[in-house]
């Protein structure tokens, strides 16, 4: 499953679509809208921008290439965009497996490789008002 | 030959577009880079600091473009730790 | 958040329970039941059998280790008991961190010590009808 | 004095029941054992394999025991992988 949506997700409904016969292991990332940024400045929202076209290909080739290398049974990948305040859902990754530890290392290889490589850009709207985008 | 640009993040704030099409002479992705900052002056500090992606693929500025070609400009990812 | 219950739980409400100001990222391991044992034999059910109070208090040492070792937020963890059959939920553990790196460590770190220490057994009810501890 | 005894998984199933109360004449947890395994044979076989906890902590077999302790025979936990 690959997902990139305005509205929220629901873990249980991914998880639940994931299930298939052997499977003894999921493992999910939630990536969170945290309320400070990394210089310790109060932050209202994020907001995302987003080539939808482009990062919805990216994500099904880290989606493949994970469940290639760790021998997953299956794996998800559901990324918001718009606007989120603090404590909102942000992104969910997700790693079904037979045993826990390959769905351990996909879920965070899957997450490190979206960081680096999907064409998303997260920018910050402080509490003063500032607005910087991430990472740039 | 009609070329459409795609903009994204602070690109997109600076060309205060998210897209714009340019009818061009022809060339390469560099070419059209020309063009482009001369129609949107706002750029010309932008471009050395983008990838380029033809079409959804990422491309090297020497290559060739034709007619109807999708160019964005992609501004580094966010990166980090979330 | 430290549970063992019989009937099955929701990852979103585990999620949504542990939010606080500060996260940005929720680790989750479910754990299910298997249709087939370590050496490929066809499994009706399993059913769990636990020193209730026990392993609550194992449970609760656990989370707070972790908590203290890897500098979470927060942490969950729901055991169910009772017999389950293949793809229903068993366990679930949560991590919530500022970062994503602790809550990956942390929710291994967890399930390791559960699988280690707590005093809870599983019984693997094969299709042929034969029964038998696992790990004994 | 009166040893409530707690029994799981294969012990308990050995046991064919989940606790059982013994008023014995006092001791460690090595003399309750030998006296639960007179009452219990059954339970025999399985006494060098099990844990020990009183009272809800892991114990050794040289610890006295109580009017009212609880003693409970705890099999090696599931462990390997899920």
């Amino acid at each position: 499953m690959i997902r990139i949506q305005r509205e929220d997700f629901s873990v249980d409904a991914v998880i639940q679509a994931l299930k298939q016969q052997g499977m003894g292991a999921i493992v999910t990332f939630t990536g969170i809208a945290r309320g400070e940024s990394r210089d310790g400045k109060p932050v209202r929202a994020v907001e995302w921008d987003v080539y939808e076209t482009m990062a919805l290909r990216a994500f099904a080739k880290i989606r493949e290439d994970s469940i290639h290398r760790f021998g997953l049974i299956d794996a998800a990948i559901v990324h918001r965009y718009g606007r989120q305040e603090p404590g909102e859902n942000l992104v969910l990754i997700a790693a079904a497996s037979s045993h826990r530890q390959e769905a351990f290392d996909a879920c965070q290889f899957m997450m490190n490789e979206i960081k680096r490589s999907a064409p998303l850009w997260k920018k910050e709207i402080l509490d003063d008002g500032e607005e910087r985008w991430i990472g740039e | 030959m009609n070329i459409r640009f795609l903009f994204f993040a602070s690109i997109r704030e600076a060309a205060k577009t998210r897209e714009l099409e340019l009818d061009i002479p022809g060339g390469n992705v560099n070419d059209a880079l020309s063009h482009l900052e001369t129609r949107i002056p706002e750029l010309r500090r932008h471009l050395d600091r983008v990838q380029i992606a033809v079409n959804e693929e990422y491309s090297d500025r020497n290559r060739s473009l034709r007619e109807g070609d999708t160019v964005a400009l992609i501004p580094p990812v966010s990166g980090g730790k979330s």
